[in-house]
Formats: C-alpha cells, structure tokens, sequence
C-alpha cells in the first residue's frame, strides 16, 4: 500500500491490510512482490536517478539545507539584533530586507532554516522511533499486546494533538527547539505506528519469518534482522512525511506564539509579521521567504516521496 | 516419535475475541521414525495448524504433543528445532527477498554452530546439498528469484538437514512447483524416509499423498474421518467423505463417472449405514445420545474411520 | 473453423527488454470444441487467453492475426475489440476470485455492466436466475456482495457472468487451480455443461494441472516457452503424446494407484529456457534427451497425424 | 452492529477521558510550578502577585489533595463550569468560548466538507490523465504542503493588501453592529470570504492528492480489469473505482480533523476572525489559563463527536463493514 502524501498522511493502514497485494498462488501467475516490494537495489537506484520529482525533491531539500549551513556564516548578522534600517526592501546589503526593528531578514531565515530542519530531524525522527517501535511490537506480537497499544495509538490519533501541544507550550515557561521538537514528536506519532502495525501484521505472515523462528532467532532478531529490512522503504517514507509533518506541526506552534523563546523560526518571523501589520504596510519580503522556505521544504519532500512510491509500488507506476 | 494427544486449537475471533472458532479438534495420531504420514484436507480442514502446532508456531489450546514421550511445549526451543523442522509450501515467501537465498543456511549457522571452523560448515553445507540433488555452484550466492520453485524448496529441505533432524514437517511443499520438477522434489521424501526420519506430509492432492506415504489420515474440518494404511483408506474409502474426495480427484486415465460408479459398486459397507454407531450399538438411537465428536473405530485392522454423518444430528 | 490463430506474438516490455511470452502461435478451434492450454507457469499460456480478450498495460502486440467465426479479430485494437468483448469473445480471469466490485451487490453489479453495454439488463434478468441455478446457486447470491460468497461459489458467479451473452469463444484461465477439489470437480463439470447447452461454443481451458483437462478437454494443447509444442485430442495427449516435452510431463504425473515404493517417477531436468533471450530453434533443445545438432533449426508446427500437430524434428 | 458501535463508543469514551485528564494534569504536574512561572510573568507588584497566587491555588484548588482535586475538576465540568476568564474578568470561560464556536464552525464546515467533495472530483478526474497528473499534480503538493497560515497571509496580502478587494480582518465591518440586514450579511460574507479560501485551498490539495493515488490503485485492481475485459467502457469502470476509492476517504476526514482544527485556528489567527482560534491567541497572550483549557476541551469534544458521526458514515457507504458485522462473511 502506498503512503499517501495527504495531510495528515491518513494512515494506510487503514486499508492496507485489504489492499495488499496477496502473493501469487496459481503458478502461472507472477510471482508479485508481496507487501514491502523489494526490487533489487540496482532497479530501484535506476528509477530514482531517473524520476524527475525524487531528483527535484532531493535538490531543493538539500540547497536550503546547505543554506541553513552556510547562511548564517555568510551573514553572520545576529538575527535578533535590532541594527539594521528599519522596514527596508531587500537590497544589496540586506538581501531579503529589514523588519520593523531593523532586523536583517535575511539573517532570521537562515538560522530559522536551521532550527526547521532541527525540528524536522527530531521531531520526525522521534515520532518515527516511537511509531516504528509500536508498530512493529504491535503487528508482531498481536492479540492482547496489539488491541492495548492499538488503543493508546487510536486515543493519540483522534485527540487533536496541537490543541494539546498549545496547552502544553503556554504552561512552560522556557521553550527550546529541543523540547519543541520532543513534544511534537511524541504526539505525531500514530498514523505512522498504525500503519507500519499493518505492514508488519502481513509481513509477520509470511514464511520466512516462521523459518527464522525455526532457526531459533530470538523475537527481537527476527523482527529487527527479518522484518525491518524488508520494510526499509517504507520506514523511510514514513521517515519523509514524519518530518514534513513535524516541520509544520512546529511551524502552526511557533505562529501563535509558543515556539522556542530563545533565537529564531521560520513560525515566529511569520508571526512578528502578522503581528506588526507586515500585511498592511505591505512588507511582503519579511513574510513571504519563511512560508515560501517551510512550503518548499515539506512540498520537496511530498514529491519526493510519491517519486519513491511509485517505485516500491510498481502498480502506481505507468508504463 | 512424535505423538499428537487429543489436540484442539481454538481461534479467538470477533470483536474482543468473543467468538471461538475450532480449527483442530480432538485429533490424536502419530509419526514414526522412517514414516511418511500424509494428512490430507482441503482448506479450512486445519491441515496447516497442525503443522505449525507440531513446528510450534502456535500453540495447542487442548492437549498435548510430545516427541520422544517429552511435551515439545517444554523442550527448549533450540533444542527441539534441532530435531525437528518444516518446510512450507510457497518457496519464494519461504525467503527473505532482500537476503541470498543461502541466508537461511546462515541462521542455522549463526544460532547452532557458532564456533565451526569454515571449512568444516562448507562441507557439512555441501553434504546437505548432495542429499538433496543440488550443485553448490548452481545454488550458493545467488538470490532466491534467480533460481526455481523446484531449487528453492530442495535448498529448504538441506538446511534442515544441516540439523541432523528427525522429523520433517512438509506442508504442501509442492503445490506452487511446475509439474515438469515437483515429483523430484516428492521423491526426496522418499529419500529423507529411507534415512530414517519421520515425515508429516500435509497435502490437499490424494494423489501425491498415495505416491509417497505409508499412512494416510483424512482432514474434515478440524477432525480426523479416516485413518489408517495408505493402500487401506485408498482401498477401501469408508468415510463418506473420503469416497467423495477420492471421487473427485481429477485422473489423467480414468473419468470422474468411471470412479464414481466404481466406488459405488465396490466400496463396503454400504454408504447408508454408519459404521461407526454400526459398532457402537450403545450410541445409537435418537440425536441426543450421538456425541458431537465420535472417536475413531477400527474398521479393519490399521483402518479406522469416524461416524459416517458427523453432522447430521441424529441420523443414525 | 470456429477460431484461427496465426503466428500470433505478444512480448512483454521490461527493463531489461522483450520478454517473447508468445512467439507464433498457430492453432485453430474446431465449432463446439474444448481446447485445453498446458504448461509450465511463464510458458505464454496465460497471456494467449489475454492477447485474445485485453491486453494488460505491459503487453505489447508483435504480430499475427485472430479469426473468430470468419471474422478477423482486432486484439491489437482495444477500442475495436470492445465490440467482440462479452458478446463474442469472453474471459473467466485467473483472480476470479477478487474479479467482482467488493462494493456492488452482485446482482446489481451484472446489471450495471449489461446496461454498459447496452442491453436490457430487467429482461434478462429471468435468464440470470435460471443460469445462477443452473451452476447450482440459489438466487439469492444476487442480492449478496462478493464476499459474502465462498470461492467455489464465486468461481461460478464469475463464470455465469462472463458467459451470460452466450460468447462464441471463452476463455477459462486456471479456474480450477485456488479450489478444493471437491469445489473442482464441480466447477469443471459445469465448463461441460455449458458447452453442452450451447450456451458458450468454444473454450481454451487455460491450467497447469493435465489431469483437470483429461477430465474436461476435447484436445489439449501444450505450449513450452513461448511455443506451441503439440497439439491433439485429449486420450492420444494423454496415451500417445508425441512430443519429448509432453511424454517426459505425462510420465511425471503422479495419480492415485501410483506409488513411490513401487514405481519412482522422475521430473524432467533443468529449467525452462529465459524467454528475454530464447535459444536459437527447439526451446526445449538443452533438456530433450533426443536433442541433437537439427535442434538448432526451429522445428515446424506440423500435422503429423490427422489432428494431431507437433513442433520436433524427432517426430515424423 | 450494535457491537461494533459499542466498541468506537467505548474507545471514545476513553479517549474523553483521557483528554480530560490531560487537560487537569498539565497545570498540575508541568515541571517548574507553573502556577508560579504563570504569575511572574505577570509582572506584578509583588503584593499583587501575592494575591494572585493565593487566587490560582484556590481557583485550581492546589491546596486540597489531588483526589480531590481532580474530583472536583470533573465535577465543575459536569456542571458547563470551566472556570472565569482572566481576560475578561468575571466573564465565565464557557460564554466567552460558547460566543466564539460559531465563527469557527462557519469556516469550518463548509471548508472541510467543500474541500473534500471538491478535492475528491478533481483528483478522480485527474487520475490516469497524463498531461493533467504532470502538471495540475503538483501543484496539489504544493498546497498541501503550505501552512495554513501562510497561504492566509498570501492571500490576505494579495486580495487584502495590494487589491484592497476584500477585508483584511475581523468578521464584519467593526463599523456595524449586527442586524439581519443585506449590508450585514454581505460585510460576514466578505470577511468570511478569505479565511474560508486559504482553509479550503490547502485541503483541497490534500484531498485531490489521496483520491487520485487511490483511483490509481483501484483502476489497477482486478474487478477493474475483468470490466474492462468484458468491454465495460471507462464510464462504468470509474464510477466503481470512485466509489471504492473515496471509503478511505472518509476514514482520512475523521483522521484529519485535528489538524485541520488546529489549521482553522491558525488562519482565525491571521484573519482576526474572532473564531476560537482567536480565543486562542488571546488567552495565550493575557495569560488567561482558564480560557486555554477550557478551549482545548471544546475542541476535543468536537473532534471526537465528528469522528463518532464519521464511523457511523463509513458503517452506512461500506457494505463490507456491515456483512462483516453480521457475521456472514
């Protein structure tokens, strides 16, 4: 089954288990890859070299990481320093323009870039370690195990984890990227935990893993040695839209207010924005770049991702 | 060897595992060394669930299994794979796809002979390999889609006897195999017999079961309906269930009509009496007193078969 | 001459180029005549029973021509064979069992795809019911969605549907193959039956299992990799066949009576050839037993008997 | 059937639970005493913070055991009392919040159930139409990957700022006062106008993406194929797939409402539009804890109520689910 790149990535699995393509078992059928489609590695590099949407994806992705790197020692300006011209357009001295304060725009966009790509890699990184481990226990070991952790994954899925993030955020009074990060990770995790629960449930079917059990591999072997590699594109993607996620999940927190009180977000810019009258006085460049950046930050990734979709899952592909 | 004593497997289904759903029950028999036992069911005969109850990939819910007289449930787990291992029916799901195929050699190794020198596991491996009729060459080092049905399911059968095993459990091991290669593959079960083990050879297909078994039990809906001696039960179907399998079975020379009306004119006793309440005047009479789950009796010596209407309350 | 296939090619496109799945086939079906299709699985049987009806988005068209009924069938046009499909040629596919919308009551669902091609889908509605029971359903699965069914039961919906414009061809591709036995003898005997009533007037019974069409076949067709390799009435395939190919297949059939400890069948060595990049002449060359130099000639599909037609240089 | 609604009742239940729990646990057990942090950031006298403090501790009760506390947390929420707002002192939380539901359900509604039967059309039309699926696709990515309050900032500085065609906040022409007049309405309307486009564009992304990736996978299915096998023409072969393809559509509405809430709030934000989201950045910037809470349990509430109403939708257009429940299959 496909990840689908919807927001909030309903999760596959919902449908997955039915929609997975059952394994060939008339003879004369193709023997069809089964759940996680593994290609040989060689097929798999030769489309994604050769899909335009992975190698614009990757290219975007990967110029504004490079700028978040290189921005700030380029223009080493503090971007919290009031020094510059007040509301000035971008100019050769200050490229994206001053804010109100006399800010350099510039500056705030390249170390906001950091801490998104920060609260990416966290965030999406945690939730993707918390729904991979609770997927994977969950599918694997099944009845008494997975209907518990099922449950906590459906309460966690349905609560509307910002509004509870925004409670959360106003309560403590020192915020850090890292504890933003944390939060976010440990409340987007669901979808993802039901969806790798299904992939594992189908994979756990199938006979190797009851051969490696007559191998006598310990559980934990078999789960991390057997089953995890054969999802290893899936747990990428699902890594891919984590991110994208937590990017914008950060974003939504930073904009009304509660992100990180220390340094700068691409979240906050937008919110000093709005909240001193860019839009009236019409000082479209300290607004447009930190949306324009997030959008084509998590919009890269998206497209990546359906670019990689279509490769594991050669029935999306057109021939 | 191996002893099965009124197993029962019972599937929780439904919403909070409302509902029970007996795959197996009450089935009682066994496998002797240097015996081929065919357990022969279509789907949903719980055929299969057998096979991973004895390779302990679910559990019994009633009854026990033993091997050598001790509960397979409390040999160590290592221990019992040593002697006793499967092979399934899908070769190409039988491997993880991401692995060269000699992967599963590698588990063995890694768990049971962690401190062989090299030199020694290659042969061992190469002895494995003769047995089964393969060419390390031709087999070693590649991937499982770059070799056939019919390699891969011999490949499996060698890494369990990398094991010095006793018994092998071979679920449908050839049904996904062309028929220009199953049979060599069916005849290393022979083989495997006449060095002695002990094989539980589940199949759907009577006739592959009538090729290579000793003994022959019949599947029907978790119970057993017939059992006895292959040439026995083939000989003389007495279950009504069994006739109407063996009267289905497609043939190459023979005409389903044909067998039909054979078995009508040969088969004995006579289909409209039961034969087993037949010997059990005591249990006859109104549905009441018919137990649910008649057990087996023996209708000649080494053939034994259950009531003739298992389901039909009070029919006899 | 009810249909004529000549030289027909199909390839499938992969990365790695043309897989040649069809490369000329010439065959004919005779009015009234069930031609069966054998072979190993990647033989090209199944994509003959698709080139004839819809070509998959992989297949591409090579060469050849199709005459059904006098006509020339346009399969290499997907547009223009809308108007044979259903009414003239038609197709029981191999996922049967997932062929029906889950979502569509069934009975619905046939109306739905009549009304689509413009027939009056109230006043068949009679005949619907009768052929429902005429392959022994009762009515009722029409108010059912699919999988309220079984397999069996599907399998005969699903036959039923495809033939309900009374075609002149159709196309059974392995509908035996997921079933029971039981549910097998069945569903063939019903491909008889309907054949008899007229309803349908030809039909390629595509499986790899022989003995279905000893059962049900008028002549059988066996095809090797790619190729046609004989061609003849059922008994001199099955008693007489002359081809190396299908007399090592014939001999490596087990069938109940049958046994390993009496008489060791044996498989046939070696694998079918990779269809990328065929061998040069005889694709069965490199595991025939009679093979010589000749061989690398391509052997002609000739008439060696009346009716009875064979592609090998060793038969005359 | 009656089993199956028990089941979600009962996970929703828990879930409300939950929540509620969580909502009475974070001012309670956050690291640092935020009941303090809360008050210093206040920046009273100290005499007033004294006093202030002393308020907060009797107004969540600390001083009681925590038994009782959380007793009384439930009890107080049985009876519509979630406590006076600090911002609008004495104002009580559930008027201020019960004032403000309507603006935000009038964006939201029609936004989510717009975008998603738009969302679903276009992306079944552009499914399996190449020049479209190239070039109408990412755009589709683009949207979904835009934050809400950005594309409200684009368009408000757009239609807003530079065109001055539509207003740029508030929701209704401060200048009046509301009377079921024309002019009233078209003054909503306008204002309604801007946050109602930047919400529904970015769904409407979302869900033409899902519905052309599961058109895709159902015109690949089987059924589709023997159709198209028996002649059925493209017509009848859609209309299948659309109607299979758009159940885990509604799956992905249930699913996806927390996050568009929290989208919705966001735009209000940018829009001024005095919607809960507002609410939201009001309480947050007056410190007016009770207000947050007591919003944080309007919203869960809501959501786990559409859900409840979207299970008892899937139930109603699956009919597997239904033979399933019978236990037939």
């Amino acid at each position: 089954m496909s990840i689908t790149t919807q927001r909030p990535a309903p999760a596959p699995g919902d449908h997955g288990e039915a929609a997975l393509p059952a394994p060939a078992t008339a003879p004369d059928g193709a023997t069809g890859p089964g759940v996680a489609p593994m290609r040989p590695r060689r097929e798999v590099l030769y489309f994604a070299l050769r899909d335009k949407r992975i190698l614009f994806g990757a290219a975007v992705v990967l110029f504004f990481l490079i700028l978040s790197i290189v921005g700030p020692v380029l223009d080493p300006t503090d971007p919290t320093a009031f020094d510059g011209p007040t509301g000035a357009p971008p100019s050769a001295e200050f490229w994206f323009g001053t804010t109100t304060f006399g800010e350099d725009v510039f500056a705030q966009f390249v170390n906001g870039l950091q801490a998104t790509f920060l609260v990416g890699l966290l965030g999406g990184g945690l939730a993707a370690l918390v729904g991979i481990s609770i997927g994977f226990v969950a599918g694997y070991r099944g009845g008494i195990v997975d209907e518990f952790l099922s449950m906590i994954t459906n309460i966690v899925l349905v609560i509307p984890t910002l509004v509870v993030l925004v409670v959360i955020a106003a309560f403590l009074s020192a915020r850090g990227v890292v504890v933003e990060a944390a939060f976010v990770g440990l409340t987007s995790w669901p979808w993802a935990a039901r969806a790798i629960r299904s992939q594992t449930f189908s994979l756990r079917a199938r006979e190797f893993v009851d051969l490696a059990n007559m191998s006598g591999l310990p559980t934990w072997k078999v789960i991390f040695r057997e089953i995890a590699p054969n999802m290893g594109s899936y747990l990428f993607m699902t890594f891919i839209l984590l991110f994208g996620g937590a990017v914008l999940i950060a974003a939504t927190l930073d904009f009304i207010g509660l992100g990180p009180t220390e340094g700068i977000s691409l979240g906050l810019m937008m919110n000093n924005a709005v909240l001193w009258s860019a839009l009236q006085l019409g000082m479209w460049w300290w607004f447009i770049p930190p949306g324009l950046g997030i959008t084509a930050i998590v919009g890269a990734l998206y497209v990546m991702n359906v670019g990689l979709d279509e490769i594991f899952n050669p029935k999306l592909r057109e021939m | 060897m191996l002893t099965l004593d009124h197993v029962s497997k019972i599937y929780k289904v439904g919403t909070f595992g409302g509902t029970d759903l007996a795959a197996v029950k009450d089935v009682s028999f066994s496998v002797d060394a240097g015996q081929v036992v065919s357990l022969i069911g279509e789907s949903g005969s719980g055929k299969t669930t057998i096979g991973r109850m004895i390779l302990r990939l679910t559990q019994a819910t009633r009854g026990t299994i033993t091997f050598d007289g001790q509960d397979v449930a409390k040999l160590p787990r290592r221990g019992y794979y040593r002697l006793v291992q499967g092979v399934f029916q899908d070769p190409f799901s039988s491997y993880n796809p991401i692995f060269k195929a000699d992967h599963v050699f590698g588990m063995i190794r890694s768990v049971y002979f962690r401190g062989m020198p090299n030199a020694e596991w290659d042969a061992r491996v190469e002895a494995a390999l003769e047995a089964v009729g393969l060419d390390p060459d031709q087999v070693l080092h590649k991937y499982p889609h770059q070799l056939s049905g019919g390699q891969l399911q011999r490949l499996l059968i060698a890494r369990a006897l990398l094991l010095d095993i006793r018994m092998l459990v071979a679920d449908e091991i050839i049904s996904m195999l062309d028929a220009s290669t199953r049979i060599d593959v069916l005849n290393l079960l022979g083989d495997l017999k006449a060095r002695g083990l002990g094989i539980l050879f589940i199949t759907h297909d009577l006739s592959l079961g009538y090729y290579s078994s000793q003994r022959t039990l019949i599947l029907l809906r978790g119970q057993i309906v017939e059992m006895g001696a292959t040439e026995k039960v083939y000989g003389n179907p007495t279950h009504p269930y069994t006739k109407m399998l063996i009267a289905s079975v497609p043939l190459l020379h023979k005409k389903w009509r044909q067998v039909e009306q054979e078995l009508e004119t040969t088969a004995a006793p006579a289909a409209d009496a039961c034969t087993y309440h037949a010997l059990q005047p005591e249990l006859r009479g109104d549905g009441a007193s018919a137990p649910a789950r008649p057990a087996l009796v023996e209708v000649e010596e080494d053939h034994f078969v259950g009531c003739i209407r298992p389901y039909v309350k009070g029919a006899c | 001459m009810s249909l004529q296939v000549n030289d027909l090619r199909v390839y499938y496109r992969t990365l790695a180029g043309d897989v040649r799945a069809l490369d000329g086939v010439t065959f004919s079906i005779a009015e009234g005549e069930i031609m069966g299709l054998a072979g190993e699985s990647g033989c090209g049987k199944s994509t003959l029973g698709k080139a004839l009806t819809h070509f998959d988005s992989r297949m591409r068209y090579v060469g050849g021509d199709v005459v059904l009924d006098d006509e020339p069938l346009p399969i290499m046009d997907s547009d223009a064979m809308d108007e044979f499909r259903f009414w003239s040629v038609s197709i029981i596919p191999q996922y049967a069992m997932s062929a029906m919308n889950p979502t569509r009551k069934i009975g619905k669902m046939i109306a739905d795809l009549l009304e689509s091609r413009g027939e009056d889908a109230a006043a068949m509605r009679p005949e619907i019911e009768r052929r429902i029971e005429l392959v022994g359903l009762q009515r009722d699965v029409l108010d059912r969605y699919p999988i309220e069914l079984s397999g069996g039961m599907k399998q005969r919906v699903v036959m039923v549907i495809a033939t309900l414009l009374n075609p002149s061809l159709l196309i059974a591709d392995e509908i035996t193959s997921a079933l029971d036995v039981s549910t097998q003898k069945a569903v063939a005997e019903t491909l008889i039956e309907f054949r008899d009533r007229q309803l349908v007037r030809t039909m390629i019974v595509i499986t790899h299992d022989m003995s279905i069409l000893a059962q049900v076949a008028d002549t059988i067709t066996v095809m090797y990799a790619g190729k046609l390799a004989e061609k003849a009435a059922t008994d001199v395939i099955i008693g007489a066949p002359k081809h190396p190919y299908t007399r090592l297949l014939i001999s490596s059939l087990p069938e109940v009576g049958v046994r390993y400890a009496d008489k060791r069948l044996t498989g046939i060595p070696g694998n079918p050839p990779q269809l990328l990049d065929p061998p040069l002449g005889c694709r069965f060359q490199a595991r025939c037993p009679l093979a010589d130099a000749q061989c690398r000639e391509e052997p002609p599909f000739v008439e060696v008997e009346p009716a009875h037609f064979v592609a090998c240089w060793k038969v005359s | 059937m009656r089993q199956y609604f028990a089941r979600k009742l009962a996970i929703y239940l828990v879930t409300f639970f939950v929540a509620v729990t969580i909502d009475w646990m974070i001012p309670r057990f956050m690291p640092g005493d935020p009941v303090q942090g809360m008050v210093s950031r206040m920046s009273l006298e100290p005499e007033a913070a004294n006093r202030m403090m002393g308020f907060f501790l009797g107004a969540f009760g600390l001083d009681k055991p925590i038994w009782e506390q959380y007793l009384n947390f439930w009890v107080a929420l049985a009876h519509g009392d979630l406590g006076i707002s600090v911002w609008q002192f004495p104002t009580p939380v559930l008027n201020i919040i019960l004032s403000a539901v309507p603006y935000t359900l009038a964006l939201l509604i029609p936004a989510i159930l717009l975008s998603w039967v738009a969302g679903n059309q276009f992306g079944a039309w552009v499914a399996r139409r190449k020049r479209l699926d190239n070039t109408v696709l990412p755009v589709g990515y683009i949207l979904t990957a835009t934050p809400y309050m950005w594309l409200g900032i684009l368009i408000a500085w757009g239609l807003g700022s530079v065109l001055r065609v539509l207003p740029l906040s508030g929701a209704f022409n401060y200048s009046m006062s509301p009377t079921l007049t024309w002019e009233f309405f078209l003054s909503v309307y306008t204002h309604w106008l801007m946050p109602f486009l930047s919400l529904f564009l970015v769904m409407f992304g979302g869900w033409a993406i899902g519905m052309r990736n599961m058109i895709i996978y159902e015109l690949e299915s089987d059924y589709a194929h023997w159709l198209e096998a028996l002649g059925a023409p493209q017509s009848l072969v859609r209309r299948y797939a659309f109607r299979n393809a758009v159940l885990p559509q509604v799956t992905g509405l249930a699913l996806s409402l927390g996050v568009v809430v929290a989208g919705a709030l966001v735009t209000e934000v940018v829009f001024s539009y005095p919607g809960l989201g507002y609410l939201v950045l009001q309480a947050i910037q007056n410190e007016d804890y009770f207000l947050l809470q007591g919003i944080f349990l309007f919203v869960i509430i809501g959501v786990l109520v559409a859900n409840f109403l979207i299970d008892i939708a899937y139930v109603v257009v699956d009919p597997r689910t239904r033979v399933g429940m019978q236990g037939r299959a």
